[in-house]
């Protein structure tokens, strides 16, 4: 049986059965991403991580699921009840629509849409009316924090997130994300368009609430942010939302930029190689965000907006000014490349700087190397 | 013109309508209050508009105890107040009860103290780094990466005392025991292993930006606030005053050994950071040179004490410089086998006591990180 | 296919439904929500027309855009303004808000 | 067939959220039935085969109107446990009245008018036709919005940045 034919030839049991699968793998993805970032942690702070359940705690997650339906589905007197109860459902449900249009081999998605690009970031921005609804809806003020912090952050990066995919776009020349991977057949649109992907894995970092922009759900300040209220089943649904948002996420990013399911020999090799080349892809995407979560410390709301705002948004629209040059006049792609490379290098090269120029921190290293300059 | 009530005073009650300002209460159960304390933040949106720290919720009546037990009997309580560096705090009480009784302690004892007060030093600010990188939202990386150290030195405190967090290795007129046979090799790694940890540090927190955008220029403290606010320790150091217990009022045998002490600039965080990691590297500087001159055999308890210890009738102030500032024991005695009074004057405490004039004006996620720089223990702030 | 005049009915009750909460509610959100139910219901009404009754099928749907951008606009500045309505007076109830100078 | 029980399952949907916006007691209940008449609307232009409309509708109104309006009332909250205002002024009735009246006027007008059908089953709009109209038919008024934007943007940071200073 052909991958792209609809199964038993009836349109409708056929997206069903699609679903049903991408569903079944998305859960199942899920928890082992749990049991990976945990893992992985524990490798980044010297420690093991999970290792008791199962060999080599494998079936850590399943046990934390289990324990966690098991639990007491609490709801504090003072919140809202529907929208406490609902919150958890509008955080995921768009989550899950994304995963309609997401191709995960030639031909083979839930739908391909012709608008998929742009489905996704419309489908996407609805993500953070579950997170408002539990910061509002639980009556805590930890949670309104974080509900506000949310609302501030998300709204502000969705628009260099949305930007630098419309630069992908712009040279693409469509919107349908299988035909975007066919156009990475030789090359990704990483390598023309560096910024875009900086924007990019700068403002996804963002959407997820990942470090350094975990700033809702900073638990050292606010101890959890808009969840603090939640527990058992509701609990686990954010935390559901929140690693299959990530994997969506790096899907997608692995579709539009690095070449998805096409780029080395996607197209002859068939559609195991396809698979693997996705989701190795994603997984890399998946890796770098754990990878900063390990390591880099949290910004504060305002200097996060003053990023936003002052920075990155700028920085976009500068791309596609620049990209929409190149493309009325017809320049060569190469050069498009390179002046993105150029870009790319000289933004990252100016955010780091700045704090290093700031420190002034070899000053003390110097002074406890050195045992005799006591004073800086 | 109409007068209209001033939103921001709280109190106004239009239709149901709370004014913007909210208070959030932080603690005493809170991933970053170090313990049990609590702080009533009011906060108008993202900024603090008034802070109100409470403390009290680990009070264990120390300087009662120990003025209704016997002068060895209370040694267990005083290593449970700075309680990540439990030998600093038996150090400064032991100190205080040889001044008060005139009891000479053996050269080999005073050694073995030192290294280990510089031990504790180390292991408190060791933790600080890791929790103040938690603080920062590191998640938990720098946590680990402080307490691989703490483990090292907590194990090498196991060899040499029996017990790793609360050693009661110190006695009036000495030590327990003496060190164990391979102590000096094991020291010796241990610290290189501390080195090694600070270039850690130094990689992963003073080497990011995130880190240093966070922190300099954050509060920073003039040395005329921090002598008005009675900081002391690394607080006041990291305003550039130079000001450390062990130089200006020398105790032990700190006179005769050779450390620098780090000041910053402006008193930033970022400054509190640094000098407290210059510190720990002189810490173990200190200890090299005690490994190096200590005598190699001795006794390390005075022989001549009595069964039943009897301070003669009196009073002393002894000042030492413990892992957070000056950690003084003020000791009055009457003549018999207990202490009359035994006052602590606790550095946390004191340095607690600006917090409120510090976070005025920040936002949220500065006033953790500021309380985080105040690397308070409160087992020490509650007494 | 559903016919023209279904769209234009909802798109009726909907203008109707938003005139009543313009009217009826004191608070100045819900007032502003309202204003975007009735914005919505003539862009409804100008895209079933424009798909049924202009042969490009285009112009409804542009006008839409228009509309939503400049809702988007209004939404914005209106809840500026009844937030710094708010810090001022404590309350975001429009009844209250007759002063003209203070 | 099933397209029409369909639309008339997202016509109830809409109508009964629309009326609780405007009916219900707490404001951020309205909020969330605003945002879920909003994203039906949005299923009614997919209905109406412009599905590029759906999605800036969703993009728009579910993604930043309604996290705006989420956003104000978490600003201006009301007070938990306080006595509740009504939401409703005196007015309400009479509101009500008028409302009736002009959905009555509005639908039968709509329903009693034979329309002009150009296009009987209109097919799927093409994007490209879209950009094409919007950038050049459109394009002095698409400048025009885009200034009116960023006057409005601009306008609402002064306005919320402002300190109480009078």
């Amino acid at each position: 049986m052909d991958f792209a034919d609809p199964f038993f030839g009836i349109s409708w049991l056929d997206a069903l059965i699609r679903l049903v699968i991408v569903v079944g793998v998305m859960t199942l993805v899920v928890m082992y991403l749990i049991y990976g970032e945990r893992k992985l942690l524990g490798r980044f702070q010297q420690r093991k991580g999970p290792s008791y359940t199962g060999p080599a705690g494998l079936f850590q997650s399943f046990a934390d699921a289990i324990k966690l339906v098991g639990k007491e589905d609490l709801r504090p007197r003072n919140a809202d009840r529907w929208v406490f109860e609902f919150a958890p459902f509008a955080a995921f449900i768009p989550v899950f629509v994304i995963l309609v249009t997401l191709p995960f081999a030639q031909d083979w998605g839930v739908r391909n849409l012709g608008l998929g690009l742009f489905f996704v970031f419309a489908v996407l921005g609805l993500n953070i009316v579950g997170i408002l609804m539990a910061g509002l809806g639980s009556g805590n003020k930890y949670a309104l924090l974080g509900g506000v912090r949310a609302a501030a952050q998300m709204i502000s990066y969705e628009i260099p997130l949305v930007i630098s995919l419309l630069a992908v776009a712009m040279v693409a020349g469509t919107l349908n994300l299988n035909e975007i991977v066919l156009l990475q057949e030789n090359r990704p649109f990483v390598l023309i368009q560096p910024l875009a992907f900086v924007i990019f894995f700068t403002a996804m970092l963002s959407e997820l609430h990942r470090a350094p922009f975990d700033i809702p759900v900073a638990e050292s300040e606010i101890s959890g942010g808009y969840f603090i209220e939640y527990s058992g089943i509701r609990w686990s649904m954010f935390q559901l939302t929140e690693y299959a948002a990530l994997w969506a996420f790096s899907i997608f990013g692995a579709v539009v930029f690095l070449g998805g399911w096409a780029f080395p020999f996607g197209l002859e090799w068939g559609w195991g190689w396809q698979l693997f080349l996705t989701i190795f892809k994603s997984f890399f995407l998946i890796f770098l965000v754990m990878w900063m979560r390990a390591t880099v410390p949290r910004l504060r709301i305002d200097q996060l907006m003053n990023f936003c705002w002052k920075v990155l948004i700028e920085v976009s629209f500068l791309l596609i000014i620049v990209n929409g040059f190149f493309l009325y006049y017809g320049w060569s792609e190469t050069i498009l490349g390179l002046v993105n490379w150029a870009g790319a290098i000289v933004f990252i090269g100016l955010v780091y700087s700045r704090g290093i120029r700031r420190s002034r921190a070899r000053e003390y290293v110097g002074t406890y190397r050195n045992p005799e300059a006591a004073t800086p | 013109m109409t007068v209209w009530p001033d939103t921001r005073e709280g109190t106004l009650d239009v239709g149901g309508f709370e004014t913007v300002d909210m208070t959030i209460n932080v603690g005493p159960q809170h991933p970053s209050t170090h313990g049990v304390f609590r702080m009533v933040l009011t906060v108008d949106g993202e900024r603090v508009v008034d802070a109100e720290p409470y403390i009290g919720y680990l009070h264990r009546g120390l300087e009662k105890l120990t003025e209704n037990s016997d002068y060895r009997q209370s040694m267990g309580w005083w290593d449970r107040t700075d309680y990540l560096a439990g030998m600093c705090c038996e150090g400064a009480y032991c100190m205080a009860v040889e001044k008060l009784a005139g009891i000479e302690v053996p050269d080999r004892a005073e050694y073995i103290r030192v290294i280990m007060m510089e031990l504790s030093r180390i292991n408190s600010h060791f933790m600080f780094f890791g929790a103040f990188g938690a603080d920062l939202g590191s998640f938990g990386t720098s946590f680990v990466y402080g307490w691989r150290e703490r483990e090292r030195i907590y194990d090498l405190f196991e060899e040499v005392a029996g017990d790793r967090m609360f050693p009661t290795y110190f006695r009036p007129g000495g030590l327990t025991m003496d060190l164990p046979d391979n102590f000096e090799h094991r020291c010796r790694w241990v610290l290189s292993s501390v080195r090694q940890g600070l270039e850690d540090f130094d990689g992963l927190l003073t080497g990011n930006e995130i880190f240093v955008e966070r922190c300099r220029d954050l509060s920073p403290v003039t040395q005329e606030q921090a002598i008005n606010w009675g900081l002391t320790g690394p607080m006041i150091r990291a305003t550039g005053l130079k000001w450390d217990i062990r130089r200006a009022e020398p105790y032990s045998i700190y006179p005769h050994l050779k450390f620098e002490i780090p000041v910053g600039r402006q008193g930033d965080v970022f400054d509190r950071f640094m000098v407290r990691m210059a510190e720990a590297y002189q810490s173990s500087r200190i200890i090299e040179q005690c490994l190096d001159e200590m005598p190699r055999s001795g006794l390390v308890l005075n022989p001549d004490l009595p069964t039943t210890l009897r301070v003669p009738a009196g009073e002393c102030y002894l000042r030492t410089e413990g892992t957070k500032g000056e950690y003084s024991v003020h000791a009055i005695s009457d003549g018999s086998n207990k202490a009359y009074r035994m006052k602590l004057r606790s550095p946390a405490f004191c340095n607690l006591s600006a917090l409120r004039e510090m976070v005025i004006g920040t936002y949220v996620a500065d006033a953790i990180i500021i309380l985080g720089s105040l690397d308070i223990v409160l087992g020490e702030v509650d007494k | 296919m559903v016919p023209v005049e279904n769209y234009l009915a909802l798109s009726g009750i909907l203008f109707a439904i938003g005139v009543y909460g313009v009217l009826a509610r004191r608070n100045a959100i819900l007032v502003l929500m309202s204003i975007e139910l009735m914005l919505n219901a003539v862009a409804l009404n100008f895209v079933a027309f424009a798909v049924f009754m202009d042969p490009e099928q285009i112009t409804g749907a542009v006008v839409a855009v228009f509309v939503i951008t400049v809702a988007a606009a209004e939404v914005g500045l209106a809840l500026a303004i009844v937030i710094r309505y708010f810090r001022m007076r404590a309350t975001s109830n429009i009844d209250e808000a007759a002063a003209l100078k203070w | 067939m099933a397209v029409e029980v369909l639309w008339w399952l997202f016509a109830i949907l809409i109508v009964g959220t629309a009326l609780g916006v405007v009916v219900s007691r707490s404001v951020i209940h309205a909020a969330i039935f605003l945002l879920v008449a909003l994203a039906g609307i949005a299923g009614m232009y997919v209905f109406l085969t412009v599905e590029f409309l759906a999605l800036v509708q969703l993009l728009i109104y579910g993604g930043a109107v309604a996290v705006l309006v989420l956003l104000a009332l978490m600003l201006t909250r009301q007070a938990t446990g306080g006595e509740r205002i009504s939401l409703n002024g005196p007015q309400a009735p009479f509101a009500a009245i008028a409302a009736i009246g002009l959905a009555a006027i509005l639908v039968a007008s709509a329903v009693v008018t034979t329309w002009p059908r150009l296009v009987d089953d209109p097919d799927a709009v093409p994007l490209g036709r879209i950009s094409e109209v919007l950038f050049e038919d459109f394009g002095a008024t698409f400048i025009l919005v885009s200034i009116l934007l960023l006057v409005a943007v601009v306008g609402a940071i002064i306005l919320a940045r402002q300190e109480d200073a009078e």
